[in-house]
């Protein structure tokens, strides 16, 4: 590849699209009470899958517009789209850190090491939204809907959260470990690898 | 055994701007035994009937029968019918996913219970069938060439033992020996297993070389259904409904038109030249020079 | 329905509205949220002139314009019943423990009235600019970030990527499903962790098929000669129209009313 | 001088799969050298893996040789200036049509070639609307590509090629996702521009329908050059082709088994009329 600019751009649009189709058509339909950010998706999972992959700044930007755009979309949620989008570099931007800078996981070819860097990973990202996410979502409930609201549905979304945080972290490692080497064999491997570094 | 569909309509998205009917009062009938074709400009519903045909999608109206069951009865076992009717999508190879190859294969019989002995065995043996060579059964299914991972694919549905084939375009994007080598592994299985074989195809050469039966779908209807000879007799609806005949058929009645005596029906290669052959013959018995004749 | 999704909820009109530059929509639904913060009791007439006064004028039907409230149905019964119950202040009715004070539905309804005035604000511009043009309009208002090194002109190109290729994974990932089906997996059952579990042979194809997809759209810009936001020239420039700086003046003047009511105290 | 000259090229793909070890390697092309004329319509033909897509990413420059060198309009394609001239000027077109439209409007994506060479807007509308004139696409300039068919969405492609006017494109199998009336559609565009505009094409394809209007054919087969002539040299050659995992166009396999048995005709009949003609007089 001769461009990497360009072959970065296109990746991670592709995979902003990515991320928007799994976190819609892949929604487990338990609804907590509080309506927002509580059914539990794989919009986070995705983030850090996108960090694995691609390295912490494009699989963060490609994450988060696809987050972003999901929110853009919906007027329910238009206001929310900044926090997104900052929220889910974020987490793409620590995973990549851990995962990249200090696990060298593209470098590692011991299966249980990468899997260690990977497990740690989404665990250092989805703990930075465990916290972040009720947070900031807070601060905007208060102004929009209240003190009182936002006091109750404070400790929905963290529980939400933290669910969600479990499971994205297992869903993310189980499907990095599957599709490490799919990449791999499929040549793909050594051209992500590009934009990781 | 047979696979019916009866009055089955299938309409998408209803009820909104973008409602599409997709298929409008189809009645077919699939027995066991035969090689079937389906054939239909894009968007005439054929992946849309096929995908009736195993349960993938509900008929909105109408009833699917297997074996003179309703397969959308309460409580029918549908997982188990799709390892009856095996349904081979376009770009089969996209839908890969395993390490290696045999496992990859064996994931149609795991998903229907079966030991890992068994699976192994109904893996290679499917393996086998489409001509996919014993050493490369630990490679990765993407390091594989395109005709090779159709070829797994295939066999990845071959696998689970289905009385049914279904394959939708299963030679898109390979080249000519590939395209042939798939079809006649199909004639194989077709005759010595006695699979009943349903082919959606885009080419008319290839439907007129293998199948017993052509179904032509035309904007959700059935608009002919039967054999070869007798549906590309009509190449002129045919072509009006964006078809076409084989072009061996064109050649014949080119030749009839400028008088020579052939059989218009031929739609082989083959055909077309054993009545050529026969007719040059007879010209010559009677004395007469082609030149005259035309 | 994978194939014809229209993404967002766009609703195609001839309206001044659809017509105005996206960026002043932008800026607008920007001053509307403002201006509802600033609001106390007589400003929300204000809001509610300007709001039904731009609902007429974008031709969107009204049941289109108000679809999207249903799903904050659940928001706004927490918000009203919550500010109800804990806001502190002169009570007007004491049951058992419940205290509901004036305070409170004050505060409830003025919470309530805001947050639908802030959905519908938002509809009719989702609904009257389509996911493209309000990448353009961001890409152009963000431009000035450019200069602290953000790369705008990339991101909004990632943007329109991505809206073009949603429809088609979709579309992918129902197909891959469909085979996947077609070979006995099972999507619906199992406990969450079996759940994660059984995506993997949707998964790994999807995404193996989406960087795939990713490699050739990078050789086809390539070969059309894309190299990155210098030197290019754009077909469709965002430019002010004399209705657009109009409309920038009457936005200018809802504020400045705004601003006014609020600091009279009404 | 040819406009297109390849000589001796080779290319080799590096794949690494882990850190460290050896690189697999795999010789894509080997010792191509080939000579393509002005307003010449070329056909390229080869079974699957025969490098014939690596050969056409050589002609633009999106790859560059491992070996030899490879000429268009005279300029090296190793050059890095001339990258975005040799780019202008060789268009091409992929195989799958979805994954080539960048614009989320038909003729925002034709636009987008103009936009990247800096072409004034006023000359980027003048050059969207005459191509999609050409490719017979100007009624669907506002649609979603989403919504076309596939052969539409090739049209469209190579609407997005012609806007930035080329004197060559190369198409790289773009019918192999389409059904016959896409192909059509694609083949009829395709050779009117070759016709009218003289633009020269170099077109990739698995269909040997698709080849007899060439004016001359290239045939690979696992990286090299094996053949190269008029449609009607390389179809007289069928036990060849059959060897080489291709085919040869119905008729002209009819014409060459009717030959088999004795009866009298010339080789290399290319279509329906041909046979009749010859059968008949
Ligand atoms: N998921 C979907 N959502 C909405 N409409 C669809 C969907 N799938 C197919 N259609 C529409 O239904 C009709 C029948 O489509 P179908 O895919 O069955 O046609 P086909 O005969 O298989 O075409 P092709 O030859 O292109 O494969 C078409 O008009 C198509 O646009
Ligand atoms: N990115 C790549 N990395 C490694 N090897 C590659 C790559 N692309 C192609 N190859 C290999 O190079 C050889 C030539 O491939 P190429 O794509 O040029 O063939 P082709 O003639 O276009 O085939 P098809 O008809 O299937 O499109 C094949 O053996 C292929 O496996
Ligand atoms: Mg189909
Ligand atoms: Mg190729």
């Amino acid at each position: 590849m001769k461009n990497e600019k360009v072959w970065k751009i296109a990746m991670t649009g592709v995979f902003a699209a990515l991320s928007y189709v799994v976190f819609t058509f892949l929604q487990f339909k338990i609804w907590l009470p509080g309506g927002d950010a509580t059914s539990i998706h794989f919009g986070n999972a995705v983030c850090v899958l996108g960090a694995l992959i691609l390295g912490g700044v494009y699989g963060g930007i490609g994450g988060a517009i696809g987050m972003t755009i999901g929110d853009l979309l919906d007027p329910v949620y238009v206001v929310y789209a900044p926090k997104t989008f900052i929220l889910k570099f974020c987490i793409g931007l620590i995973a990549g850190l851990i995962a990249h800078k200090i696990g060298k996981i593209n470098e590692q070819t011991d299966q249980k090491q990468i899997f260690k860097w990977a497990l740690l990973a989404a665990i250092g990202g989805l703990l930075f939204n465990v916290i972040f996410d009720p947070l900031i979502g807070y601060f905007y409930k208060l102004v929009l809907l209240g003190k009182p609201a936002a006091e109750v549905t404070l400790s929905w979304n963290v529980a939400a959260t933290s669910i969600n945080a479990i499971l994205s972290t297992i869903a993310s490692v189980v499907i990095y470990m599957a599709l490490r080497p799919a990449l791999q064999k499929s040549g793909l491997f050594s051209q992500v690898k590009a934009a990781a570094k | 055994m047979s696979l019916k569909l009866e009055d089955v309509t299938y309409t998408y998205s209803p009820g909104t701007a973008y409602e599409m009917h997709a298929l409008e009062h189809i009645n077919l009938e699939f027995p066991n035994g035969q090689f079937v074709g389906i054939i239909g400009h894009t968007g005439s519903g054929k992946s849309t009937l096929v995908q009736h045909l195993n349960g993938l999608i509900r008929p909105t109206a109408g009833r699917v029968l297997y074996n003179g069951e309703d397969i959308w009865k309460e409580g029918y076992p549908l997982r188990e019918l799709r390892s009856h009717v095996g349904l081979v999508f376009q770009y089969p190879e996209h839908q890969l996913f395993e390490t290696d190859v045999i496992t990859d294969v064996c994931f149609g019989p795991k998903n229907q219970g079966l030991s890992s002995e068994e699976c192994r065995k109904r893996a290679e043996e499917a393996l086998d069938h489409v001509g996919f060579p014993k050493e490369m059964y630990e490679k990765s299914p993407f390091e594989l060439s395109g005709g090779q991972k159709r070829r797994v694919a295939i066999a990845g549905v071959l696998a689970m033992n289905p009385d049914f084939l279904v394959l939708d375009e299963p030679t898109a994007g390979l080249d000519p020996k590939g395209r042939d080598e798939i079809l006649d592994q199909l004639v194989l299985l077709h005759k010595t297993r006695g699979i009943s074989v349903v082919l959606v195809s885009h080419s008319m050469e290839d439907i007129a070389k293998y199948v017993e039966r052509i179904i032509v779908m035309n904007h959700g209807h059935v608009a002919f259904d039967d054999t070869p000879k007798k549906v590309f007799a009509h190449y002129k609806e045919l072509e009006k409904i964006g078809l076409a005949a084989p072009q061996m058929t064109y050649i014949m009645h080119a030749l009839k038109e400028h008088g020579m005596d052939v059989d218009v029906t031929a739609t082989t290669v083959e055909e077309a030249r054993d009545t050529i052959l026969a007719a040059l013959e007879s010209q010559k018995k009677n004395g007469k020079k082609g030149a005259e004749v035309c | 329905m994978l194939r014809d999704i229209t993404l967002g909820q766009y609703y195609p009109a001839d309206s001044i509205l659809h017509r105005l530059d996206p960026r002043v929509k932008f800026v607008g639904t920007i001053v509307y949220v403002i201006s509802l913060f600033l609001f106390h009791n007589w400003g929300y007439l204000l809001g509610t002139v300007f709001l039904a006064v731009m609902i007429k004028l974008s031709k969107v039907p009204f049941k289109f314009i108000t679809k999207g409230l249903k799903s904050i149905f659940v928001l706004l019964a927490i918000t009203m019943v919550f500010n109800i119950l804990f806001t502190p202040g002169e009570v007007l009715v004491r049951i058992w423990k419940i205290t509901i004070t004036r305070e409170g539905v004050a505060m409830a309804c003025r919470m309530s009235v805001r947050l639908i005035f802030l959905m519908i604000g938002s509809s009719l511009m989702t609904l009257t600019t389509t996911p493209n043009q309000l990448t353009d309009a961001l890409e152009s208002l963000l431009g000035p970030l450019k200069k602290i090194h953000v790369p705008v002109h990339e991101i909004s190109m990632m943007m329109s990527i991505a809206l073009r290729f949603i429809p088609i994974l979709l579309e992918e990932t129902d197909k891959i499903m469909k085979a996947q089906m077609a070979r006995g997996a099972d999507f619906e059952s199992g406990n969450i962790i079996q759940r994660v579990k059984n995506m993997v042979p949707l998964l790994v194809p999807l995404f193996i098929s989406a960087f795939r997809r990713a490699n050739d759209l990078a050789l086809a810009m390539e070969a059309r000669c894309y190299h990155g936001g210098e030197g290019r020239t754009q077909m469709k420039p965002l430019r002010y129209q004399t209705r657009d700086y109009a409309a920038y003046g009457v936005l200018m003047a809802y504020l400045v009313c705004s601003i006014g009511l609020r600091v009279c105290g009404l | 001088m040819g406009m297109i000259r390849a000589a001796g090229l080779g290319y080799e793909y590096l794949r690494y799969e882990e850190e460290g070890q050896e690189p697999e390697v795999t010789k894509a092309i080997e010792d191509v050298s080939l000579e393509i004329q002005k307003g010449q319509f070329i056909a390229v033909l080869g079974h699957n893996g025969s490098g014939k897509s690596t050969l056409a990413k050589h002609i633009n420059a999106l790859l560059v040789p491992t070996e030899g060198t490879m000429w268009v309009d005279d300029m090296k394609t190793t050059d890095e200036e001339d990258v975005w001239k040799i780019r202008q000027k060789a268009g091409m077109v992929f195989q799958n049509p979805d994954n080539q439209i960048i614009g989320n409007v038909v003729e925002e994506d034709v636009g987008f070639g103009p936009e990247n060479l800096g072409v004034p807007t006023d000359e980027i509308w003048k050059r969207v609307e005459e191509s999609l004139t050409a490719t017979g696409m100007i009624s669907y300039r506002a649609h979603s590509p989403n919504k076309l068919s596939g052969g539409q969405k090739q049209r469209v492609a190579i609407a997005g090629v012609m806007a930035m006017q080329p004197e060559c494109i190369v198409l790289d199998e773009p019918t192999a996702m389409l059904d016959p009336n896409g192909r059509k559609e694609v083949l009829r565009a395709v050779r009117k521009l070759n016709e009218e505009k003289g633009v020269t094409v170099i077109l990739i394809t698995h269909y040997m329908e698709e080849v007899v209007f060439a004016d001359r054919v290239f045939v690979m087969d696992n990286g090299k050059l094996v053949m190269q002539g008029t449609p009607r040299e390389i179809f007289s050659e069928v036990e060849k082709l059959k060897e080489l995992r291709l085919d040869v166009p119905q008729v002209t396999l009819l014409a060459y088994e009717l030959r088999k048995n004795g009866v009298d005709l010339p080789e290399g009949i290319l279509t329906i009329e041909e046979l009749v003609n010859a059968l008949c007089h």
